[in-house]
């Protein structure tokens, strides 16, 4: 049998993801994160000296803490299993990357384990953020002084 | 007719007992774990790593197979074991606990059946009087080494499968009566048909079992019906499904007789997807049901495919695709 | 989880969030400027539904709630109105913010009616407003 | 009031969605996902695109992973207004810095209180 016969018999019995079920259980569990965190951040509001604008750091700081309480527990990968990108998109997913990481890497030592493994998954997402952010500005920095736009 | 790959043991190796333990989770789920020897509370088996708790499983097999025979490590004159975490260290801690000429046997999910054709090969040439065979996988340790940490939150789809905890091990000496024969066996080829999707390793594994199963039927001239027991290893649900619908291309009558290992392995629990996988699921299903199904009389002739997917996750990070192997192995209880 | 429960859970968080009053057009003055020219200026501007306008001293404050669908400009609506009302009070220093922050605090301090808190409060919201730009 | 909770659920709601048929229809891994939809983040903030959809939808739009790009895009503008090209360099962490080291922080906290479970 070769290879493209056999890739076709292949996609034709495993199950395709269920598209639709996906991206409306993404969208419930994504939203219920970002209603969460708009409670907290009304929290902020309402009881510190945050605006809208300044109390979104602690509301991500908060939410992360709510999800190393949900990922110590073993109650993320549930949520994930059913929400998908609903609640790997969120910060708290970016929180959930780095805290099982650095508990699963406990085992090798606080060093080694958690500190040298901690940014595993979630490493990339830093590295493509702060490189896109150099290109972006950079672009902008150079066109605005040519010219061609305003900040 | 060609011999390639075949194996025929004349000198009748028998299995003259075997060890099965399980971890918590498939004591709870499995309907294999009513025939296993042993099992754990803790998934650790109790100590301080899941290493260090997969050796431990894998140790307590090979006593209990031994002990079954009255027999002490000191009596056996090899073991051959192996496991899918780094350079299969567990094995080696096991194995380093146990005292006993240890070769370390690695194919993949496979080596179930590959350690126990070794294992009657060293019998077959009188250079052994018992030899300990097996294989084992800890779901924690494997899901770490190939995929995410465990709390690590990612959507898996219908073909994944769970690494299941449990060790198997069988004890092979020279024939006596009333035990299961090893008859014959086959060694697999590498296949790979260029499937990438390591979270779908039954669809790349099932022309690997389909090819040893079309080999070992035609090498040993034997007919599905000559079978009660088809049963492969960890192709899964849709692994499985592939898998006869294959040989039914083949024009192999594939309405009964056939099982899977890890498909079975967790009963109808749905969160498991498509079933259990690991070199531990399909070494504690055969040396567990199988083969007291085959001391009881229920079972004359069975076959069975163990089929692992030789990837790492360096291969599959690189887009390589899952090169594959099944291995078979006949046993018959006379 | 399921979806059910999931979405019954969201149901009640939204009709939780539904219980919160609307304040409406407010103005309080303790100067003797003018401080009608600033409520009809802002009354005026379709896009705003709620605002409250405190001055005292020298100094105005406006906390204003925009429509839903203007939110994505409210910052260059804050900008604007604060342009006019600078034109329409140049000698007050004019914080002008569509931050729901300001709008709850200055409805706040009103509603205490302790003008003696008014100045230091003020000067309060406004260094919040500075400190975000 | 009300609305912001309503435009939170439903952008916050509609990133993930983005996310889930890049996983689904665009086969990516959620590493890959997630590191397109940074950069999608801190392209939308260099045309001045994501600070009014933070208006617009509150933690909908800072919950989501492209406010990461956004936020770091955000303080290299902002740095390289002030001190020009140099700040594009120095000002990147200025205002996003709370997310990592919170992760940093809760995430050895729950190295030292958890233990890793093998449990479905």
């Amino acid at each position: 049998m070769d290879e493209k016969k056999y890739q076709q018999l292949e996609q034709q019995i495993t199950p395709k993801p269920k598209y639709v079920k996906n991206c409306v259980a993404a969208f419930l569990v994504g939203g219920l994160i970002c209603l969460i965190g708009q409670f907290v951040a009304l929290f902020y509001i309402s009881f510190f000296d945050f605006t809208e604008r300044t109390a979104s750091n602690p509301t991500v700081a908060t939410m992360i803490f709510i999800s190393m309480l949900l990922t110590g527990f073993g109650y993320y990968k549930k949520i994930a299993q059913v929400g998908g990108a609903g609640s790997a998109v969120p910060i708290t997913g970016f929180g959930n990357a780095m805290i099982s990481t650095a508990i699963e890497h406990k085992s090798e030592g606080y060093v080694l384990g958690v500190g040298g493994n901690m940014f595993k998954l979630a490493g990339s997402v830093i590295v493509y953020g702060v490189f896109s952010a150099f290109v972006v500005a950079l672009i902008k920095t150079i066109l605005v002084g040519l010219g061609v736009v305003s900040w | 007719m060609n011999k390639r790959g075949l194996l025929t043991f004349a000198s009748k190796p028998v299995i003259a007992s075997t060890g099965v333990t399980v971890g918590p989770l498939e004591m709870k789920k499995s309907p294999f774990s009513k025939y296993a020897d042993k099992n754990y509370d803790d998934e650790r088996c109790g100590l301080k790593t899941n290493e260090q708790g997969h050796a431990k499983m894998m140790e307590d097999a090979c006593m209990i197979a031994m002990s079954k025979l009255d027999k002490t490590p000191a009596d056996a004159e090899f073991v051959l074991m192996g496991d899918l975490v780094n350079e299969m260290t567990p094995s080696n801690f096991a194995a380093s606990t146990i005292g006993v000429p240890y070769i370390g046997m690695f194919s993949a999910c496979a080596t179930s059946v590959s350690s126990l054709l070794m294992a009657a090969l060293l019998t077959e040439s009188g250079m052994a009087e018992l030899v300990v065979a097996g294989s084992s996988s800890q779901h924690n340790s494997i899901e770490r080494q190939f995929r995410y940490p465990l709390q690590y939150g990612s959507q898996k789809g219908a073909t994944a499968q769970w690494t299941a905890s449990a060790a198997g091990v069988a004890t092979i000496i020279p024939y006596i009566e009333g035990a299961p024969i090893i008859t014959c066996g086959t060694i697999g080829i590498v296949t790979d048909l260029g499937l990438t999707d390591p979270l779908n390793m039954g669809a790349a594994m099932a022309p690997a079992a389909a090819d040893t199963f079309k080999r070992h039927l035609e090498g040993h001239g034997s007919t599905v019906e000559d079978y009660d027991l088809i049963m492969t290893g960890d192709l899964g649900k849709i692994g499985f499904e592939l898998f006869k619908t294959l040989l039914d291309r083949w024009e192999f009558d594939v309405s009964s007789t056939f099982r899977d290992a890890g498909a079975e392995y967790y009963g109808k629990h749905p969160e498991f997807l498509a079933g259990a996988s690991g070199s531990g699921c399909s070494a504690s299903a055969y040396f567990s049901e199988v083969y007291d199904k085959l001391l009881s009389g229920v079972y004359k002739r069975v076959l069975l495919i163990a089929t692992g997917s030789l990837m790492s996750p360096l291969s599959y990070q690189q887009g390589e695709t899952i090169p594959c192997i099944a291995h078979a192995v006949e046993i018959q209880m006379k | 989880m399921t979806i059910r429960k999931i979405l019954l859970l969201g149901f009640i968080l939204v009709l939780l969030a539904g219980c919160s009053t609307s304040i409406g057009f407010k103005t309080v003055n303790t100067t003797d400027v003018d401080g009608q020219r600033a409520e009809t200026l802002v009354k005026e501007d379709k896009r705003i539904k709620n605002a409250v306008i405190l001055i005292h001293d020298d100094r105005l404050i406006a906390g204003l709630r925009v429509n839903t669908f203007e939110r994505f400009k409210k910052r260059k609506i804050a900008k604007e109105l604060s342009k006019e009302l600078e034109k329409l009070y140049p000698e007050m220093k004019i914080t002008v913010s569509a931050d729901s922050k300001v709008l709850l605090e200055t409805n706040k301090l009103i509603d205490e009616k302790n003008e003696k808190n008014y100045a230091k409060k003020m000067k309060k919201i406004s260094s919040l407003v500075k400190e975000e730009t | 009031m009300l609305s912001i909770y309503i435009t939170s659920f439903i952008v916050g709601g509609l990133i993930c969605v983005i996310g889930q048929l890049m996983m689904d229809v665009g086969k990516l891994t959620p590493a890959h996902t997630l590191c397109t939809l940074v950069v999608v983040g801190s392209i939308m903030d260099g045309f001045g695109l994501y600070e009014p959809l933070i208006d617009f939808a509150g933690t909908g739009a800072t919950i989501p992973i492209t406010s990461f790009g956004n936020a770091l895009t955000h303080g290299a503008l902002a740095e390289a207004e002030k001190h020009g090209i140099i700040g594009v360099l120095t000002g990147m962490f200025e205002v996003t810095s709370s997310g990592i080291s919170a992760a940093i922080i809760f995430g050895f906290i729950a190295s030292l209180i958890f233990k890793s479970k093998g449990t479905i």
